[in-house]
């Protein structure tokens, strides 16, 4: 059986009311298309976790997806603070969500733990911080080795995770090149795992180089092929990130109406990514537009 | 020549980098400090963004700190994974940038809750990786903009830390990096002497009337305070033309 | 000053007797060069640490360079035993050798606590092995969060490591491909690194895929271009491994003297890896030649 | 048609395999083993190696587990802090292949030294990643060949752990892997109840007794042990003619 499908039925099989959900991504490959997605199938009381809960976990707050946010920064990245996500904290609107907050080093190991089966992982960060004190979740160990003591956080496994790479073969091996931020380690801690490109090419393409793959077959659920699945943020080699649509989002989500509003026409009313990319202007498009700038193959040697 | 706060700002950071650092650097003034450092007294400084690209040579200005321009033409990329742990955890980063909307006394920095942790007045972004930056880098490099709620004696989180408490107290939290080694504001340089933030330079037209005004606490000066040495004509050509020609930053 | 020199001069201002030695390679780009190198040199008293001492370590052993093994598996691969290694702990010939001993997982986790500046690393291995009770430095350590035990290791920091690659720019910026084994975490974790590869390239190759380099001149200290540096292993796309050199080990090291014959002929009277490569029969070359087989490129993006 | 030892040992370990299973696998036996069961009953067998090569796909018979030809054509590769890491220590991995010189009564197997660990009187070359696949691995596939000294009551040494010391052995322990499923010799295929070896087959030409000679405790025997079945001459002909067309390992 295929598991390569459209991001409607992935996400309606996959995600479950209430379910822990990492939309993976450091500034690079954000899954925005999933995240509108789960804002048109109105899931709610999801814990949305991710270390950058930018743009895309701000719509979801702001359409009532959301009942809990694990983080470890919550802005409009290069733009400024996240209106929906301090609306939502500050004033309760459109719901409270509780919080559970990291730095990037103790998330992305939260991560790293659950992907490789450990109880703790130790790291070398809290230490004369107050984020301790905030979160049980961080807790102090000694080293069997000596006197030293340093900070533990315990393994964190996602019902889901939804996951991009450029290319990926229809098994679901998949390349990702420039910034992989931590989609291998969500991919690999979460029970369920959405996998979406920007192309479904042939196996063989991905055993060209085994060296690139990020996570393989074995490890996804779901994959779906789906261009400018991660606009305004960006896949390297095939699109720009769209600033002004950063810089937009910060007018945008000023008042809770201003923000229904734009979900109103760029998510409620539109049926899937393709349609809301049609929906953007060829100029926009256009200048999103990257030359082409090729890696230097290699020799794996003819065996 | 005329020059703009922030371009006296992005010359005393970029001052403070030395030619080979590995720097961890941020979007906005460290980015175009660091650039500067590279064209000018620090050729060999390499570039290292938390987004986890190594020796990055940006064509140019980076947007965020996952700019593709940041990954395109890097020596090296890491997943976040290999960023905090080989680099940061591994001591590996000689300088890094922090800012945040408080600073105290002691150079510990908020960059969480204005008020109460549970019920804030204003929640802001949280650590990021500032708090390991803060933690394990060699010397760290504050730019806020000099405000009496920006600087209480005390900051209302510590959410990434300077001195802690004071004389040793790095020491006593097992922090392998130096900590803060220089504030630079729009009023003045600050460094630290005795784990303490100490007036070293002021800026061309502000005195220390102003610079004491807009601290909440009896902020000590340097015997030697000097006034900041401004901008050099080679150093906004570069600024204004190459690093940010269309002024975003500026 | 370029750190690119000779495996000679390398060699010699990076090694004193004595040093803890980590020659990186698992199966795949060991430094065979490195070795001979340190064999004429007659360096004496060496920690040599590697988690899989195949025949270089046995000839290093044989030539009395080695005071002390810290390994996870001492073979001969899809061969047998290594019959010096077995000669100096068995009978103390030439010299008997102090053993510290781990699994594969427990030896890397030493490396990569090394490399990431961890007192400790957690890890699942060991528990009703008898592994533990032989060795101090696997030590058990409690979860604190919740009772469970899991065993650790303490970084390991080589005083010197030996990496290999294919390709790297003057700078040291190296690209691996194919196995890449514990290249990185041995050299993250040394203090002084000596890099060795097939190529030296234009930094513009390296440059146009980040995500395949390996380290960063940063952390390299000389740099050494040596084509064939791993016969009778292998480079990837380079050469095969030469697996009648193996067969062959396990007849010429049956007795020290035979072994030492082979040590006067092939090490001490050899100038360098190039005499030695000239020294091979070119029927023997041309069969480790492998043909070609080019990865399929990945677009960076012009920005 | 008449088949070797080898033969007959590599069609038994071929049948362990489930189609789709991640199978760890070694050079050798279990290689032959995984290919033929692969062409076989389990076309979507993942074939994974202690050097890291995911879903390898030779397309000759590799020398050793580094061979090029593990990584041409796979779906990844990754360095051993990975593979330990990601697929044995996570738990990714259903079925292992382990040898060694003992075996003991409870699946625990030695490839460290006989005799006193500090003193040997051989020393064999220790675990490798041994260790860890029967730890994390669900099922452990165990070969070797069939005689007295390798089959003592309890090895001289655990270097990988089986069910330890019996019934509840694994879990006192903390042990992930399901432990030692099957034991294949050239005598005989033997299974594991309450955690202790049992004969479930008895090869064509071998008697019980043989076996119990050849094995250093009073051996159980299933009840209704048969007589192992031979290869056919399909899985000869795709041993002998593609997978070990040199015959090396027949």
């Amino acid at each position: 059986m295929s598991k390569v499908t459209s991001m409607k039925q992935a996400i309606s099989t996959a995600i479950s009311d209430g379910d822990s959900v990492y939309l993976a991504g450091f500034t690079h490959l954000i899954p925005f298309a999933a995240g509108h997605e789960i804002i048109r199938q109105e899931y709610t009381d999801l814990e949305v976790v991710r270390a950058t809960p930018d743009l895309i976990y701000d719509q979801m707050i702001a359409a009532g997806c959301v009942g809990k946010v694990t983080f470890s920064w919550a802005g409009n990245p290069g733009v400024g603070s996240l209106r929906a996500f301090r609306r939502a904290i500050e004033d309760g609107v459109p719901n409270p969500i509780e919080l559970e907050e990291y730095t990037h080093f103790g998330l992305v190991m939260r991560l790293y733990a659950g992907a490789v089966g450990l109880p703790f992982v130790p790291l070398k960060t809290f230490s004369g911080s107050d984020l301790p004190a905030e979160n049980d979740n961080i807790r102090s160990v000694q080293s069997p080795f000596g006197d030293e003591e340093v900070y533990a956080v315990p393994p964190l496994n996602p019902d889901v995770a939804v996951v991009r790479g450029q290319r990926a073969d229809e098994n679901g091996n998949v390349h990702l090149w420039g910034i992989p931020g931590e989609h291998k380690e969500a991919a690999l801690a979460s029970d369920t795992v959405i996998l979406s490109v920007e192309e479904i090419v042939d196996e063989s393409v991905i055993r060209s180089d085994p060296n690139r793959t990020l996570v393989t077959a074995d490890d996804i659920d779901y994959i779906v092929e789906e261009p400018y699945g991660s606009h305004p943020s960006y896949a390297q080699g095939y699109y720009d990130r769209d600033n002004d649509a950063y810089l937009n989002w910060d007018e945008v989500s000023q008042t809770h109406e201003s923000t229904q509003e734009w979900l109103d026409e760029w998510v409620y009313s539109v049926a899937d990514r393709d349609e809301y990319i049609r929906k953007l202007s060829s100029d926009r498009l256009l200048d999103l537009q990257t030359g082409n700038a090729y890696s230097e193959p290699i020799n794996m040697g003819e065996n | 020549m005329s020059y703009s706060d922030t371009e006296l700002m992005v010359v005393k950071a970029a001052q403070e980098l030395r030619d080979g650092d590995s720097v961890l650097v941020g979007i906005g003034i460290p980015n175009l400090a660091a650039n500067l450092a590279k064209r000018t007294h620090a050729p060999d400084l390499r570039m290292i963004y938390e987004s986890g690209t190594i020796d990055s040579d940006p064509s140019s200005l980076p947007l965020s700190i996952g700019d593709p321009v940041l990954a395109s033409g890097a020596a090296s990329i890491e997943s976040l994974h290999g960023g905090f742990n080989y680099y940061l955890q591994a001591g590996r980063i000689d300088a890094g940038f922090l800012g945040g909307a408080q600073v105290d006394k002691h150079g510990n920095i908020n960059s969480t809750v204005i008020g109460d942790y549970d019920d804030p007045d204003v929640r802001l972004p949280g650590s990021g990786g500032a708090c390991e930056i803060a933690s394990n880098v060699e010397r760290t490099i504050i730019t806020t903009s000099h405000q009496r709620q920006r600087f209480p004696e005390e900051v209302d989180f510590v959410t990434s830390p300077g001195f802690i408490d004071g004389e040793g107290g790095r020491e006593k939290h097992g922090l392998q990096g130096g900590g803060p080694a220089a504030v630079i504001t729009d009023m003045a340089v600050m460094g630290f002497q005795n784990e303490e933030m100490v007036v070293e330079s002021i800026h061309p037209g502000v005195d220390r009337e102003d610079v004491q005004e807009a601290t909440g606490w009896d902020i000590k000066f340097a015997g030697d305070v000097d006034e900041t040495e401004p901008p050099t004509e080679d150093e906004l050509r570069l600024i204004r033309d190459e690093l940010d020609p269309d002024g975003v930053y500026l």
